[in-house]
């Protein structure tokens, strides 16, 4: 286990450079943020010489060269807008954005367990059908329709929640539904079917011809069998969720590190958008190893391999 | 190899289109989706030729006009938009594009990532450790942004929009692809064929491809969901699909701003969107169910149970 | 349940199962009847699809439904309806008074749970006693189907077990609470023939001091042989004979009984083949000192542990044109390797290879695709084995896209016919998929495969072991028949002894990667020299009542874990 | 197995929300975009300005929006001593909220923060580019302030110089600004709240709000709701269709003026034929009214009547199809590739509904006969298209555009977008080009002739663009205060004017 990890601690290593390497002439590439940060009126000679002050004139390869010089120093870049170090923005937003996924996730995922598992005890029931179609249509719609006509019902009309922002438990409720709808619908279809070929599998037949109780044979015996491929899932929408997080962040106005990413992109601010993605993908990377690790915690075969 | 405890059954050959019609029949869910996808792909083949210019023509007069009256015609009933143009003509006129923008990129990510996960697979060494660090790279790179970039560099086109979305797509197929051929290399028949002499070539192909194929059309079906979803969050940020060119998920990002005072302008659109997505995943549901040897009898059984 | 002085422990009266598919329904169990006493094993016998494991299952309460429901009849446990009872009372019953073993066991054991708690649980499900208690039981039951070191081995998980013990710990699992009746469902197949003779002995060793009634499911003949009281044989979901297992054996009344008493492998006969001369003429191949090792890696860099798996370890043998050589071995012997390394699928670490005096191991380019026209192969597994994207037309004429110059395109639609109806399938097969054909007509298929390039030697890789014996009769037949008109060779690896009694010229035996013992197919099966050689002869099954149960008075074989 | 599926949900309508009790006089002000720094020099961009013009940081004067007047703020007087030098009487007993005094040292030296080079500074380059400026103290609370050049509206343009504390740091960027304005700053939760509390020693009159907190939705819906709500108490800028309350939603002209600016140097477009047809095409009367309020006001130049240099002789182009037709015939006829494909560039939000209007307008040109391409872009790729360096092989654009003169003088516009030279300019007029020098340099009458006549040439003849409307933006304010939004309120917000009810 020790040398797996150290194995994708290389790979990943050098997947961070290659990314590295992308955001910075990609998003070079998107053009010069002088104009953008200078106002409308001011006059070439301005321009030229914000250019200059800030470095824009010189050719990218120097420009890189001179961002990878600061990274091995651990600086990494100030921010044309906010004017302070990049790095420092995007700590500052993090924990927001980590928080909302970490319990965006866990409860989609122990919802869509409870009710993938009960839908697949039947599958073709009743059960089954509701809840296949409600989660599929939730899934099924723009998030940032979801959050807007959400703000309208449930704090305009009806006065049960917060329109936005940060502060009691009731501010998440709505930004934590609109993030979790999409991962748990497909969630749920995940946990469904997996459910259906643990429980028509041959240990469940076992277990049966144990005695075992019904609700055991489901929960114990079975569903721990189909975490794992919804494991697999599950992190694959956990690196998605940064998307659906510019979203929620955007409408609801959560200081999350979603929004700073591509709010500085818009503003042309790359250190910030290098930063921000370094952090992701950092968090990715972390995510993945913590994946491997509960693999091999609930699955003894891949343990002893 | 245990023969299943069921009974085996000696497949029937006759008409197999007859019998996806009977299996599809049997699930009524997938059968309302099959006719309903088989609208929609109608309107995005003839939509634009059946409603002409209305779609288009502007009208201030009706700006916002609500929906539920045909007093301006059979054209408004689901009301006008800000521009005072029929919203039905819009949905209809805009399949086109939604499903042609979500079919061209799941296309291309399916053999983009189809052809690089063949060769990560099959022929592995440096080459497969290549592309999968470039699909570690590719998922790492959160996908809104790396459209958002794309998307700044180019001008914000149709063409351009299928590009972004399929790019953002590929690792899953490419990972996928290359999971399944590490599977399938070693099956006794891709041993066989080698044994005759079959190329590389010649098995990836004759022997590979043909099994792969049908996993990454499911995994499309539901892909074309999220990548019209995909479309719509791009729109959001105002870098999608750009006027005077118009898809649903455009139409609902402009008819958000409206959602205050003339709700209509993005209800139906979003729901055009939900629905298809929907449709596609009861649909594919039914596939892998209608696929799956050791499921599929519960779409043979001839009788109704209550859950 | 109480104790009823009623006449069986278990009887089955017109028991019917059906199954409702798109195609209509299918009667899979159709009116079967018979009883069970305690201290007594009854074997169903018969094939796959006979619908034996959907009688068992349906005692169990295992059958699926929908889309399995059960239509009629009575399953009377001590008297009484199980099939009157309530979904509780049969879960109570289940476990507690009657048992079931499996039989691919890496299947039927939860992967994720320790072996130990999967045998607690039959307690903890009967509320027999407290978990830690449970636990010491389990661990006490282990020691009993002679697992070493059960304590430590509570704690591993399936797959750390090998086959044989995986049925042990099955077992155990069964016996747990001491039913009155055990029901195996093919218990002992897949597993290499000296554990299944061990498993076999413990199966009767625990019966005898229980006391249970068994219902023995199998569709091996030697196993039934062996272990049966009396026999209940079935096919096509109705049994079509029943009676103790001299009065089968000996004189089987039903036409499929007999059939199924002439396809025991040993059987067959093919008196027009003469071994080819193997002085006489050059030999085909020789296989001279072949090693192939697998190096164990690990770290970073995949660094050589130094430890090394030998698979093949200097193996040497001729094979003459037109020759049957029978290699024999149990799972782990090599023989497999061995096979794949002819076929130049793997390389060895050393030694040579010649066919027809070129060193095969130096062929490339043009010489390989020359060699791979001369050389094919049947496989094990007639599921795997055929592409199932392909049509059968299209599997067999795809060497002649390899090799153009072969047969042209025009004709190859005539060819594929010829080859089909030659391997005994129809000319319209032709058009169909693999899924739509049967096991035996797979292999058919994948044979006449080989045929297309009229090789000089075709390896078949336990070509019928995953087959019906009444279709391992019929496809070796068919091999035998190809043999004679076609002058081919084939070297014929198996697991089973008797599968290539009659049918080999000659007999490798191997063990642990090394040839143990060698010689005509009369020389091995009548005075084998080696002791592992009349360890494997002595630990598969005759199916013969009579020897059986003489080989087990004189009990030859020691009750040790495998 | 259903049963057991019943999953609580139902406990959410118990908790019906109140909006959270505030204290009496604390307000919530919910804007579209948060600041990145807070630094005074850079208080001409109205996300900044709004939070700490005029109320941490003030300025040496003030302008009237009302009617384009200056008065005294921090200054209390002045005069013109010769033609390159002003001079400034500073307020007395004024002190910075850190302690520090307000003299004629303190506000040179926030002058010269303002003017130094390695300050990224909006207040420089957009009002002071190229010019050289040099405070110097005469005593106390005199200064005076010297320019290379004559600047005849230096009173006016010094109502854009913030005085920050003389501690704040040369150089550096300010993210906690200290100036002597009613309000102190309080807090910064970056992406979640900026506060500011009541400076209880203000020279002026002491305000009613205690504290003020900003916060920021991108949505205009959000913000409307939020107000709605409670949540808020001010969304100083929300879209029209979402003011649909009329005892919240307040219009108020925000001092913008929006135009499809028309590139004259380039075929069809340098036809004065063409420019004036896509004039005549446009039916001001009926965007106005659906897609914008029907509180705009269609517009005949640049600037908006409060400002000097506004020529109120000029008439809105009328809606003309025919006209128009006949024009593009008439430039056809004498060669003018008038089939050429136009541009039509927007930009996306510039303000709100601006693609519809793009999208109304592209059809009300095709319905001419124009063969018109619309592109509707994010800000930076609108940006370098809007200013020079222009590509020397771009197609005749129309580009849409919205201009914001709120400092009094038709000289922050003119110059920039007209003149031969101008950053904007698609026009090259010798006639304008002097009539905006010598306007430039003139003072009184004289000054607003000159720029009135600039203005109808430009418009009259030239037609260097499509004059769209005078702007209104729409402010919903809560019912616990009384606020009146005005022209300024685009690129500030003094919570002093605001009254709890």
């Amino acid at each position: 286990m020790g040398q797996y990890i150290s194995r994708r601690s290389v790979h990943g290593l050098v997947s961070l450079i290659g990314l590295l390497i992308l955001v910075f002439f990609l998003s070079r590439l998107t053009g010069d943020p002088t104009n953008l940060f200078l106002p409308l009126d001011a006059s070439v000679e301005t321009r030229q010489e914000f250019a200059e002050r800030h470095g824009f004139n010189d050719p990218l390869l120097v420009q890189f060269g001179r961002y990878i010089g600061d990274l091995a120093q651990f600086d990494f870049g100030t921010s044309l807008r906010q004017q302070r170090p990049a790095m420092d923005a995007a700590l500052e937003a993090f924990p927001t954005t980590l928080k909302l996924a970490a319990v965006t996730m866990f409860l989609a995922i122990s919802l869509a367990l409870i009710v993938g598992a009960l839908a697949a005890y039947r599958p073709g029931g009743r059960f089954d059908r509701t809840a296949s179609v409600i989660s599929l249509a939730g899934a099924s719609a723009p998030d940032f329709w979801v959050a807007i006509v959400g703000i309208l019902v449930f704090a305009v009309s009806l006065r049960w929640l917060p329109t936005s922002g940060t502060g009691t438990w009731l501010h998440w409720i709505m930004p934590i539904t609109v993030l979790l709808i999409r991962p748990f619908g497909l969630l749920v279809q995940v946990v469904r079917g997996t459910m259906i070929s643990a429980l028509s599998s041959a240990y469940v037949k076992t277990a049966r011809a144990k005695g075992v109780k019904e609700r055991v044979i489901i929960f114990v015996h079975a569903l721990r069998n189909s975490t794992l491929p919804v494991i697999t899932v599950a992190g694959d929408q956990a690196a998605a969720i940064v998307n659906g997080a510019v979203i929620v962040e955007t409408i609801f106005g959560w200081p999350g590190i979603g929004r700073l990413m591509i709010d500085s992109i818009i503003q042309r601010d790359f250190a910030i958008v290098q930063a921000t993605v370094l952090l992701t993908a950092v968090a990715i990377f972390v995510m993945n190893i913590v994946i491997d690790v509960a693999y091999a915690v609930l699955d003894p075969r891949i343990r002893h391999n | 190899m245990s023969e299943a405890s069921g009974p085996v059954l000696i497949a029937p050959e006759e008409r197999p289109i007859r019998q996806v019609a009977l299996l599809l029949w049997r699930d009524k869910f997938a059968f309302v989706a099959a006719a309903y996808l088989s609208i929609v792909a109608f309107f995005a083949v003839f939509g634009p030729w059946l409603v002409g210019d209305l779609a288009t023509s502007l009208n201030l007069r009706l700006r916002n006009a609500p929906p539920g009256s045909i007093e301006h015609g059979w054209a408004f009933v689901l009301g006008a938009d800000a521009l005072g143009r029929s919203i039905l003509a819009r949905l209809i006129v805009a399949s086109q594009n939604t499903l042609g923008i979500a079919a061209a990129a799941v296309c291309a990510a399916m053999i983009c990532g189809g052809t690089l996960g063949l060769i990560a697979g099959y022929v592995g060494k440096w080459p497969g450790a290549i592309i999968m660090r470039f699909t570690d790279v590719l998922m790492s790179f959160p996908s809104l942004l790396l459209a958002l970039v794309v998307l700044f560099v180019f001008e914000p086109g149709v063409k351009n929009v299928i590009i972004v979305l399929a790019i953002t797509r590929i690792p899953i197929y490419l990972r996928t692809t290359r999971a399944e051929v590490l599977e399938i290399r070693e099956r006794m028949f891709v041993t066989a064929a080698r044994v005759m002499g079959a190329g590389s070539i010649r098995i990836v192909l004759r022997h590979v491809v043909p099994i792969v194929a049908p996993t990454l059309v499911t995994i499309a079906a539901i892909d074309f969901a999220l990548v019209m979803l995909a479309e719509s969050a791009l729109s959001f940020l105002g870098v999608g699909i750009q006027p005077p060119e118009f898809t649903w998920g455009a139409m609902v990002a402009l008819g958000r701003n409206y959602l205050g005072s003339a709700w209509w302008l993005a209800f139906w659109p979003g729901l055009a969107i939900m629905l298809t997505t929907l449709a596609l995943n009861l649909l594919s549901s039914w596939a892998r169910m209608a696929t799956d040897p050791t499921q599929r009898w519960r779409l043979e059984i001839t009788d109704k149970y209550d859950g | 349940m109480a104790e009823a002085p009623y006449r069986h422990l278990l009887e089955v009266r017109d028991l019917t199962v059906e199954f409702h598919t798109s195609v209509g329904t299918i009667r899979a169990v159709d009116g079967i009847s018979y009883h069970v006493d305690r201290g007594e094993t009854l074997a169903i016998l018969g094939e796959s699809g006979s619908g034996k494991s959907v009688e068992a299952a349906a005692i169990l309460n295992l059958i699926d439904t929908p889309p399995g429901y059960i239509t009629g009849g009575e399953i009377l446990y001590h008297g009484e309806d199980l099939l009157q009872m309530s979904a509780e009372q049969r879960r109570e019953i289940n476990g507690r008074q009657i048992a079931m073993i499996f039989q691919d066991t890496l299947a039927h054991l939860n992967p994720v749970y320790s072996v130990g708690w999967q045998i607690a649980e039959t307690f903890r499900a009967h509320n027999q006693c407290s978990p830690s208690e449970a636990e010491t039981r389990a661990i006490e039951l282990l020691g009993r189907v002679g697992i070493p070191d059960p304590q430590m081995r509570a704690g591993q998980y399936p797959h750390q077990f090998s086959g044989g013990q995986r049925q042990r710990v099955m077992i155990a699992m069964a016996l747990a609470l001491e039913p009155d009746l055990l029901i195996a469902d093919e218990p002992t197949t897949a597993l290499d023939v000296t554990v299944q003779a061990q498993i076999l002995d413990l199966l009767k060793r625990l019966q005898t001091e229980e006391g249970m009634g068994v219902v023995l499911i199998t569709h091996d003949l030697g196993v039934a042989a062996d272990m049966a009281d009396r026999i209940a044989v079935m096919h096509s979901g109705k049994i079509v004979e029943q009676g103790t297992v001299e009065q089968v054996f000996r004189d089987p009344q039903h036409s499929y009984t007999q059939r199924l008493m002439n396809a025991i492998p040993g059987r067959v006969e093919d008196p027009d083949h003469e071994a080819p001369d193997i002085e006489a003429a050059p030999p085909l191949l020789q296989v001279h000192d072949v090693v192939k090792h697998y190096e164990v890696t690990s770290g970073l860099l995949r660094r050589s542990t130094g430890q090394v798996v030998r698979a093949v370890d200097g193996v040497t043998f001729d094979l003459a044109a037109g020759e049957t050589l029978g290699v024999v071995g149990e799972s782990g012997s090599g023989k497999s390797t061995l096979g794949r390394t002819i076929l130049r699928l793997e390389e060895p670490t050393g030694g040579t290879i010649t066919y027809r005096s070129h060193d095969l191991l130096a062929l490339s380019g043009a010489d390989l695709l020359a060699f791979r026209r001369k050389v094919q192969v049947v496989f094990q597994d007639p599921y795997s084995s055929l592409n199932p994207r392909m049509s059968v037309a299209a599997i067999v004429s795809e060497p002649w896209s390899i090799h153009r110059d072969v047969v042209p395109r025009r004709e190859w639609n005539d060819r594929v016919i010829d080859l089909l109806e030659r391997v005994g399938l129809q000319p319209d097969h032709a058009r169909r998929y693999p899924h739509q054909f049967s096991g035996g007509q797979r292999q058919r298929i994948a044979i006449a495969r080989a045929l297309a390039l009229q090789p000089e030697l075709i390896v078949c890789d336990e070509a019928v072991s995953a087959l019906d014996v009444s279709i391992q009769a019929q496809v070796i037949e068919l091999l035998a028949e190809l043999r004679d008109e076609m002058g081919l060779a084939y070297i014929f690896i198996a697991h089973d002894l008797h599968v290539v009694e009659h049918f080999a010229d000659r007999v490798l035996v191997m063990q642990a990667g090394r040839i143990v013992e060698q010689g005509t197919s009369a020389q091995i099966f009548a005075a084998p020299k080696h002791s592992y050689t009349q360890a494997l002869l002595a630990a598969s099954p005759v199916p013969d009542p009579a020897v059986q149960a003489e080989r087990r008075r004189n009990s030859l074989t020691p009750a040790i874990a495998s | 197995m259903k049963r057991i599926a019943c999953l609580p949900v139902a406990a959410l309508a118990a908790f019906a929300l109140q909006p959270v009790a505030a204290q009496a006089q604390d307000i919530t002000i919910v804007l579209s975009e948060e600041p990145d720094l807070l630094e005074p020099c850079q208080s001409s961009r109205s996300n900044i300005g709004r939070v700490v013009k005029q109320n941490i940081v003030e300025t040496l004067t003030e302008i009237d929006p009302n009617d384009g007047t200056i008065t005294p703020r921090l200054a209390t007087e002045w005069s013109q001593v010769d033609e390159l030098t002003w001079r400034f009487q500073i307020r007395e007993g004024v002190t910075f909220h850190d302690g520090a005094a307000l003299d004629a040292e303190a506000v040179a030296y926030a002058i010269n923060r303002t003017m130094d080079e390695n300050l990224d500074c909006e207040v420089r380059t957009k009002f002071f580019g190229g010019l050289k400026v040099t405070p110097t103290p005469v005593d106390t609370y005199t200064l005076e302030v010297a320019t290379d050049s004559p600047v005849p509206i230096l009173p006016t343009m010094m109502g854009t110089v913030t005085v920050m504390s003389p501690n704040t740091p040369m150089g550096e960027p300010d993210r906690e600004p200290v100036g002597t304005g009613p309000y102190k700053f309080g807090g910064w939760n970056v992406g979640t709240n900026i506060t500011l509390a009541r400076n209880e020693d203000y020279w002026g009159d002491a305000p009613d709000v205690a504290n003020a907190a900003f916060v920021w939705r991108s949505e205009s819906a959000v913000r409307a709701a939020m107000v709605a709500t409670g949540e808020a108490d001010i969304a100083p800028n929300i879209a029209v269709q979402d003011a649909t309350d009329e005892s919240m939603d307040v219009s108020y002209p925000n001092s913008e003026t929006s135009r499809i600016r028309i590139d004259t140097m380039i075929p069809p477009l340098d036809d004065v034929r063409v420019r004036e047809a896509v004039n005549l095409s446009i039916d001001r009367d009926a965007i106005r009214g659906s897609i914008f309020s029907k509180d705009v006001i269609p517009a005949t130049q640049l600037v908006v009547p409060s400002i000097n240099g506004h020529n109120p002789d000029l008439e809105v182009w009328p809606y003309d199809p025919a006209r128009a037709k006949e024009l593009l015939a008439a430039a056809k006829a004498d060669g003018t590739d008038v089939d050429a494909e136009i541009t039509m560039i927007g930009r996306l939000g510039i303000y709100p509904n601006s693609t519809e209007v793009m999208e109304a307008m592209h059809a009300m040109l095709q319905d001419v006969g124009f063969n018109v391409k619309l592109q509707m872009l994010e800000v930076a790729e609108w940006v370098d298209i809007l200013t020079k360096p222009y590509a020397e092989d771009r197609p005749p654009v129309l580009q849409q555009s919205q201009h914001d003169n709120n400092n009094g003088d038709a000289v922050f516009t003119a110059f920039n977008k007209y003149h031969s030279e101008g950053a904007q300019s698609t026009m090259a007029d010798d006639v304008v080009d002097d009539l905006l020098v010598r306007a430039g340099a003139a003072t009184g009458d004289e000054r607003r002739q000159l720029f009135q006549d600039a203005f109808k040439r430009i418009n009259d003849e030239v037609i260097a663009d499509v004059p769209m409307y005078h702007m209104v933006g729409y402010t919903r304010v809560g019912e616990r205060i009384e606020f009146t939004p005005s022209i300024s309120t685009n690129s500030e917000l003094q919570i002093s004017q605001i009254k709890m009810r």
